[in-house]
């Protein structure tokens, strides 16, 4: 299950979700907003999303984990919205039998994620000043994990 | 020519000004209409940045837009 | 912060005690009880742990993924005594700024903690028997996961 | 000869039926005491799958066991 989320992300809820009695492992990933990103004092962020575009390829990703890996169940959540320092902006978790599974299912879910949802981010920062993540005109650099 | 939906995010959408609009154009691509648009509100993302989607799925630059067809542009994406 | 816990663990006051505001990744592992292993169904189990010996060996690994991973913070619970099905036997969850070092870091915790700590586990099976895992006189075949 | 409490864990606590004891015995280190306990109650497991602790910390087969000292045998462990 992917999907976008206006409202606060509710982990626990999620976790249970998740919960298989064939289950042995939970991996579960959070994204939270941090007070600095590349040196620059962060005071808050925005995300916005393409809509159906994001929920389709969300989907995508989590069905290719769950060709690649002995999974269970599997979910992503994305904010959108305003988001405070310290909230959480995405939530991954997969259930899987044994460890190895959970683990790597969850690392391809969120960097896919990361790679190929349309989803932007827009940094406030301490100086009044505002920018969209990844939006310079030639890519500079590696991009920065996460 | 032909009536299509474009729509813009992100720095784009702030670049334009709006977030949707309904674009006459005689252009047959999806790259040619970006090129078209680029050129007259001055996008800074060259397409190599960004992918196109047409009618809520991603499409290649050379795809062809019909009449009605939804067409959107991507920038590099930023999620997590 | 490494603890065994004779009562239920609650996943969400110990993620919340791993927040940090430059933290922007937080990687968790639970391990739960499933209804089978080796493919015998399992009733309930129990674990016993060598409190001392276990508590100073978790700290060390703790200690070893804070030298390892640029992580901000990192803890580990294992429950003892006895457990039912689907309960959660074990919780690690490591904080850093970026997600490579979270996952890694959560992922060496729990390997080393299988492997290192002195936490045994005993099945009880649906046909009323019972047995110490990994208590075979030889070590036969590779050690089940997770 | 001295007096040492030695501690047993999991399947050698039931196999020796009791969780601690104190124990006479004129053996040097850790792995003689194990050979001796292991012929007198029968233990199932061979000290090669087995970790010796003394005093509440790992140490190896040939550590010397004083007086007073506390003795542990630790088997395979299974957290997680």
């Amino acid at each position: 299950m992917f999907r976008l989320s206006a409202e606060p992300i509710d982990p626990g809820a999620l976790a249970r979700s998740l919960s298989d009695p064939r289950a042995g492992a939970c991996a579960t990933f959070e994204g939270w907003v941090r007070s600095r990103n590349d040196g620059r004092p962060v005071r808050s962020l925005e995300y916005e999303a393409y809509l159906p575009l994001a929920e389709k390829e969300g989907a995508r990703i989590l069905a290719e984990a769950a060709a690649r890996f002995p999974l269970l169940r599997a979910a992503c959540v994305h904010r959108t919205g305003a988001l405070a320092l310290g909230e959480l902006a995405v939530w991954v978790g997969v259930t899987a039998e044994h460890r190895g599974a959970a683990f790597d299912a969850c690392r391809y879910i969120i960097d896919e994620a990361k790679a190929r949802v349309p989803i932007w981010k827009r940094e406030h920062y301490a100086d009044g000043t505002a920018g969209w993540i990844n939006a310079a005109p030639a890519a500079g650099g590696p991009p920065p994990p996460p | 020519m032909k009536s299509v939906r474009v729509r813009y995010f992100a720095i784009l959408r702030e670049q334009r000004g709006l977030a949707e609009e309904r674009l006459e154009t005689g252009a047959l691509t999806a790259g040619e209409i970006y090129a078209e648009l680029s050129a007259r509100h001055g996008f800074t993302l060259p397409p190599e940045r960004l992918r196109a989607a047409l009618n809520d799925e991603f499409a290649p630059w050379g795809a062809t837009v019909r009449e009605g067809d939804i067409l959107a542009f991507i920038p590099p994406v930023a999620g997590g």
